[in-house]
């Protein structure tokens, strides 16, 4: 029975999993540093170890996220976007319209149940739309990343951010701390403002019933509940909602053999 | 009309910040309400067939996510808010649009506004870009064309007398807006900027009789008051692009400044000059709306017909009523503003620049994305620009 | 690379690098030495002015192509910086900087053309000749110039109403009169200008000559219908300039061009021959204006299968044959050669039952659905590639709409690329080609929702 | 005779620098400290600093002048006026000839038009990050670098980069991307440092670029933008010793001017008490 390894390189973490059967064999994650081609490798060597396997084991291996290039190892590359649907179908087979808050850039992805892209919009040439204005300001915050979400949820009143930067929202970050502004104000500031980004996004591919969230985003309940305060919908939550693009790289490789035994 | 106790500035304050509350209690007892875009449309029609004239603005402290779908966020977000609104049933109680030619993207929302958010009546208005002769005619042909329109609309014809009663009161409107104007002419001015963005924005949301008792109310209020503006160091000149928000003004008023005089379509350019009354009243309403309103969307050109131009001749003859502002108001420099995407004040602001230095008028520019939050950034440039001409 | 071993994706027709050499006539070093003696007007592109400057004995030479020949060889940036430096705001459009940047230049070196332009570079101008038709910057893009030259500036005035009011029944003579009133002024304008009259049997000439050249390129571009498409947009672009920019200016040389163009075309349809050098996975249509700097990018797409079979910019019109015999004056045969009515052409389009449903629709909605979408249906493309331009509202502003109608009406999906027709900062090849490839799944779902639907491709 | 003693204080958005100035406008104390949270805390902390180096007391400075990102928050502060200005009359003081200043800093980077010491004209940068100190900072610190150490390894680069994004945060993708790729750091870091300059060339030419150019701000430490800088404006630029001081030197100066123009009117300019505030004597 064949295994089929999928690889995400996204711009702050790598996450690989290993399937059989669409059975989850094996999955891992890291930060992927200043060298992708180094974190390809070792979250390559974490799966097979976990897995029990060799590389000779693994059938097809496709590669995806923003650092695909630099996984040597792989049969092919697929665009993420791609990637994230066939694996949140995998996950929920009805969901069709996908959110994607990666470190890198916001993304909503329409799906047909194929899990096919029959619609994307993709957040602006600016961090100010992505995971990576979060992570900033939790950063200056010093609040530890899972706690980010169950603070911002006690805001009473968020504060408005008056830059669109992420990195100028840091500073302002600061200074509102120095005016006495509570933390979990400033996180819901935040969140609010990427909520309205990404309700943005969804008005462009069009908001189905069955919505999900996917990507380190997906982890983060202060924004979910944000974005579900603004879309009226509840967001169906995959537990590891990270590792979805990567899941997805591992069944287009599924695909790609079954192709091939076909042709 | 609704119970109401407050009167002249505080009134303008309340419709500023609920601007639809009168049209649509207007429209409670049967009265119907057209919205139009910039200030070409010709209101004094709307008036004459008793509906009421009811101006389109943004909202820059409310984000933009509907009209994401219709117009890319490249676009002037002023028409983006417009038009963000419509989609967030903010203007469900219109029941006609009058658009025009302000500029392609104004152009254009007609279009969408047909398609997207449908107000049961809407004409848009080809208003001509030039000064040709041929324009006038065109202008006149598009100003029957809006008549027509209007009359098919409201199911009945514009009687000769009605309409030069509304060019009455509308020209009355533009003498009273002109005379509280004069209020900013001592130092310290008896009516700050922010005030005046108020009361034009307030009298853009009511019928002209009522719009013109509010300005009567403000004017005798203004001149007893003790409350005015503090005197500061500057007094400052304001050009640019559409400011539907005192949030800019508010900003520079903060500092050290006065806002004394503007150049703005949600301030004097409206009614700075009045309606000819013609033999064919037509006639007088087309050229004042083809000529008398300086929006640069409109090509002016001292050298028509002339084989040769002299670039700082026809700068003056396009510009020089700024000095006469700045001289009459007392104004010791000028701030240029434009909302970001403007094509239209975003090509006039180097020939401005050229203008105000070539008569010794310091200027800055300031471009902003019409949101709130993103003025703050622009503190810094006006205390600047303080510390300069101070 | 795939591009090293295997031959290059796009298959170039021979006909259109003739046709490209062409536009370089237009600048200094091309002309032939008596075209070069004629003084110089700089013109946007626009029904108008160009016979009739021509017909004038005045060259007109387009900044909106010369920007393009600019960006196309990598030599706009420098203008723009130029443009910036000056103080003009950095989000107008492309060409525009481009050319203020340029004029700027040509002041600093004393009216010389600067020795870094391309194709020899645009002689300074007697004569700026604006245009009301098409965008804002076409009128206040050349008043801005003043700060470089005193050559006057003329707008010409052309209507544009709203399809509504173009249906009322007197709306189209009277634009036929207004238009006939504003370019005798004009002729006026230029007799002064140029101290003689106006030649007015010349005029006929120029005006009438780009007729056959319109008839041409429309017979061409009804070849391209073919599966595969046997010219891709590319080619199209190339061509392209020479007609609009060259068609009046030398009605015989253009005209054999395209009668070249057709016989190429032509004989790929009869031999099956493709645009492309690859398989036609996928045919698409271009909405929007090129990214002239970055053509090479439609290599990439082409090796992926795309083929780009028609485009929406600068499609040429229906031929008609009007009968001008019972009109004498030399204007109102000039504009009603060239302008016609909505209602007209409507029917020429769609044929009188959809006409009809249209003209009901726009009367009713002040638009409809199906405008805009007859190249989609009858090209019978997969996907539509909408380039948002960040420094054009005007090309840009109608887009999304058109994006949500297509979908709607016709189940043809569009994939938004921003870019600019200039600045390349603004463009990120390797992002396109991320959304390329997720939009490949795209064009696939909705061939599959046409089949269910029983629509023709 | 009372010797008179003028402080100016420039809270910058990264550095907060001071100085005391005598009234020959000889500098007795310059103190500077990284800007965190708390301003007022930091204000106080570095005004003691700067006094026991000058060997005065709080109630012996005539008067202090604040400017920077941060002025608003100095609790002792007698006036406040934008670091625009307070930029150019320090770096007047340091080059009396100067004609255009470029300031590059922590939060934006500035462009002033100096005629005589005085402020003509200005363009700044506020939007986004990009061509600010922020900028190398945020990418040096995700490169594991002490961005004090980028201009020297720039200057090893022979084949710079080209870096694309505009937005600091993508761009510093981008460098991850070059360097995976097998790019060497000091090609990518010269890459960034024409990124920068490139972006403030552009805006500062709107000023009509006129010698002598000098350049201040945190930045103006980075040899690398320096020479960059230099590329792009095709002339020399000059960096005075103490680059990141032309601020508070300059706010110094202009309190010291309009102390004594008051004086000569026979006037005293009204002044805060002079009192620091006590929680930062001991917290």
């Amino acid at each position: 029975m064949a295994y089929f390894m999928g690889v995400d390189v996204g711009s702050s973490t790598t996450k690989g999993v290993i399937i059989r059967d669409g059975v989850l064999e094996a999955r891992h994650i890291l930060t992927s540093g200043v060298n992708y081609r180094v974190a390809a490798r070792r979250v390559m060597d974490e799966l097979l170890e976990k897995a029990g396997l060799c590389l000779g084991d693994v059938a097809c291996i496709v590669a995806t996220g923003q650092g695909s290039a630099n996984v040597d190892y792989s049969n092919r590359q697929v665009a993420d976007l791609r990637c994230c649907g066939r694996g949140i179908v995998r996950i929920f087979p009805t969901a069709h319209t996908v959110i994607d808050v990666q470190g890198q850039s916001t993304q909503v992805l329409r799906l047909n149940e194929r899990g096919q892209v029959i619609n994307f919009a993709i957040s602006e040439k600016c961090a100010s739309g992505s995971g990576r204005f979060l992570d900033i300001i939790a950063n200056v915050l010093q609040v530890r990343l899972e706690d980010i979400g169950p603070l911002s949820l006690e805001s009473k009143n968020p504060i408005t951010f008056t830059t669109g930067c992420a990195v100028f929202g840091e500073s302002e970050a600061v200074s509102r701390v120095s005016e006495g502004v509570p933390r979990e104000d400033i996180l819901a500031g935040v969140h609010r403002a990427l909520a309205e980004k990404i309700s943005a996004l969804v008005g462009k591919v069009g908001l189905e019933e069955r919505c999900a969230i996917s990507g380190g985003g997906g982890r983060d309940i202060g924004l979910i509940r944000r974005i579900e305060e603004r879309l009226g919908v509840e967001l169906l939550v995959p537990p590891e909602p990270q590792f979805v693009t990567a899941l997805g790289a591992a069944i287009m490789a599924e695909e790609a053999c079954e192709e091939e035994e076909g042709a | 009309m609704a119970a109401e106790q407050s009167k002249g500035l505080a009134r303008a304050r309340e419709v500023y910040l609920d601007r639809s509350r009168r049209a649509k209690e207007l429209r409670a007892e049967g009265k119907k309400v057209v919205g139009y875009l910039c200030i070409y449309p010709v209101l004094e029609m709307v008036t004459a067939l008793d509906l009421m004239p009811y101006r389109l603005f943004g909202d820059m402290r409310e984000p933009i996510t509907e009209a994401d779908s219709y117009l890319p966020t490249v676009v002037c977000p002023f028409l983006r808010s417009c038009l963000d609104l419509g989609l967030k049933d903010r203007y469900d109680f219109l029941d006609g649009i009058i658009t025009c030619h302000i500029c392609d993207v104004g152009a254009s929302l007609g279009g969408l506004w047909d398609y997207a958010v449908q107000t049961p009546f809407s004409h848009h208005l080809d208003t001509p870009h030039t000064l040709h002769e041929t324009s006038l005619k065109q202008e006149k042909a598009m100003v029957v064309g809006l008549k027509e329109a209007l009359e098919g609309f409201a199911g009945r014809t514009i009687s000769a007398p009605a309409l030069r009663n509304a060019i009455t009161l509308h020209n009355q409107q533009r003498a009273l807006v002109r005379e509280m104007y004069d209020l900013r002419k001592p130092d310290p001015p008896l009516i700050s900027g922010v005030e005046t963005v108020r009361v034009i924005k307030a009298i853009q949301s009511l019928p002209v009789q009522e719009g013109n008792q509010l300005l009567r109310e403000v004017i005798s209020e203004a001149r007893e008051r003790r409350d005015g503006p503090r005197k500061k160091s500057a007094r400052l000149l304001l050009w640019g692009s559409i400011l539907d928000d005192t949030a800019l003004v508010e900003m520079i008023e903060s500092l050290d400044a006065n806002v004394v005089m503007d150049d703005t379509c949600v301030g004097s350019r409206g009614f700075f000059s009045d309606v000819e009354l013609t033999e064919d009243p037509l006639d007088g309403l087309a050229r004042y709306y083809l000529t008398e309103i300086r929006c640069p969307r409109t090509f002016r050109s001292r050298d028509y017909m002339e084989a040769r131009k002299d670039y700082m001749k026809d700068l003056e003859s396009r510009f020089s009523y700024l000095h006469d502002y700045a001289r009459d108001w007392n104004a010791g420099g000028v701030i240029l503003e434009s909302v970001r995407y403007c094509d239209t004040h975003g090509y006039e602001v180097p020939g401005v620049e050229d203008y105000l230095d070539s008569v010794g008028l310091p200027r800055t520019y300031l471009e902003h994305d019409y949101t709130e939050g993103a003025l703050a950034p622009l503190r810094t440039r006006v205390q600047g620009f303080l510390e300069i001409i101070g | 690379m795939t591009q090293q071993t295997r031959p290059r994706a796009l298959n170039r027709l021979k006909s259109m690098y003739a046709l490209r050499a062409e536009v370089d006539k237009m600048y200094e070093g091309g002309g032939g030495s008596e075209e070069e003696r004629k003084p110089v007007a700089w013109v946007m592109l626009e029904g108008w002015a160009n016979p009739i400057l021509n017909a004038m004995g005045i060259r007109t030479v387009y900044p909106e192509n010369y920007s393009s020949v600019c960006a196309a060889q990598g030599l706009a940036t420098p203008f723009m910086e130029r443009a910036d430096a000056e103080g003009w705001p950095s989000h107008l459009c492309g060409y525009a900087r481009t050319c203020v940047g340029y004029s700027s230049r040509m002041v600093e070196l004393g009216g010389e053309i600067p020795p870094e332009a391309p194709a020899g570079g645009m002689a300074r101008p007697i004569l700026l000749v604006g245009s009301g038709e098409v965008c804002d910057a076409r009128f206040k893009w050349f008043q801005s110039l003043g700060r470089f030259f005193d050559a006057p500036v003329w707008t010409i005035e052309s209507p544009s109403p709203s399809l509504r009011e173009r249906l009322q029944e007197d709306a189209y003579e009277r634009n036929v009169q207004f238009l006939v009133d504003e370019l005798k002024a004009f002729v006026a304008f230029l007799e002064k200008l140029m101290g003689k009259k106006m030649d007015w049997d010349q005029l006929e000439h120029t005006g009438g000559g780009t007729t056959e050249i319109n008839r041409l390129r429309w017979e061409i571009n009804e070849l391209r219908k073919a599966r595969p498409g046997p010219m891709h947009t590319r080619d199209f672009w190339s061509a392209m300039s020479a007609a609009l920019y060259r068609g009046a200016a030398d009605p015989e040389g253009i005209t054999q061009g395209h009668r070249l163009m057709y016989d190429e075309v032509k004989e790929r349809v009869d031999r099956g021959i493709a645009g492309i050098n690859r398989p036609e996975k996928y045919r698409l249509s271009f909405e929007g204006l090129p990214p002239w700097h970055s053509l090479g990018f439609l290599e990439q797409l082409a090796d992926r299968g795309w083929n780009f079979v028609i485009e929406s910019a600068y499609r040429p019109g229906r031929p008609v044959s009007i009968d001008l015999s019972k009109y004498d004056d030399p204007m109102e045969r000039y504009v009603r050669r060239r302008y016609r009515s909505l209602d007209e052409s409507l029917e020429e389009d769609y044929g009188p039952e959809e006409a009809e449903i249209i003209r009901k629709e726009i009367l009713r909605d002040g638009t409809s659905r199906r405008l805009g979408l007859r190249h989609i249906r009858e090209y019978q493309v997969d996907g539509v590639v909408l380039h948002i331009l960040l420094s054009c509202r005007a090309a840009s502003s109608g887009l999304n709409l058109l994006q949500q109608r297509m979908l709607d009406t016709l189940k043809v999906p569009a994939l938004v690329i921003e870019g600019d027709i200039i600045d390349t900062s603004l463009f990120n090849p390797a992002e396109a080609l991320r959304k390329a490839e997720a939009f490949e799944e795209t064009m696939d779902h909705y061939r599959q929702v046409r089949k269910e639907l029983g629509m023709p491709w | 005779m009372i010797r008179i003693y003028f402080a100016g204080i420039d809270l910058g958005s990264t550095m907060t620098k001071i100085v005391i100035l005598d009234e020959e406008g000889q500098v007795l104390a310059s103190v500077i400290s990284h800007t965190g949270a708390e301003h007022r805390r930091l204000a106080n902390r570095v005004m003691e600093e700067a006094l026991g180096k000058a060997g005065l007391g709080i109630k012996e400075i005539t008067f202090v002048l604040a400017t920077g990102y941060g002025r608003i928050n100095v609790p002792f502060a007698d006036q406040q006026i934008t670091e625009l200005t307070c930029h150019a009359r320090g770096v007047a003081s340091f080059f009396p000839n100067v004609r255009l200043a470029i300031d590059i800093g922590g939060q934006d980077a500035k462009g002033l038009k100096i005629r005589n010491g005085r402020l003509l004209d200005f363009v700044m940068s506020d939007k986004c990050a990009a061509g600010t100190g922020r900028f190398l900072e945020v990418i040096a610190d995700a490169l594991g670098l002490k961005v004090e150490d980028l201009g020297e390894i720039s200057m090893r680069s022979t084949r710079k980069v080209t870096v694309s994004s505009t937005c600091t945060v993508f761009a510093q993708q981008e460098v991850v991307n070059h360097l995976s790729a097998g790019v060497a750091l000091e090609d990518v870091v010269a890459g960034l440092h024409d990124a920068i300059a490139s972006r403030v060339a552009r805006m500062v030419r709107r000023l009509k670029v006129e010698l002598d150019v000098v350049f201040t701000g945190g930045v103006a430490k980075n040899i690398g933008v320096v020479k960059a800088l230099e590329e792009h404006l095709g002339c020399a630029v000059l960096v005075p010793e103490e680059p990141l001081f032309s601020g508070a030197i300059g706010a110094a100066l202009i309190g010291k001017e309009r102390v004594m123009q008051a004086l000569d009117r026979g006037e005293v300019l009204p002044t805060r008490e002079r009192r620091l505030e006590e929680a930062t004597f001991f917290g």
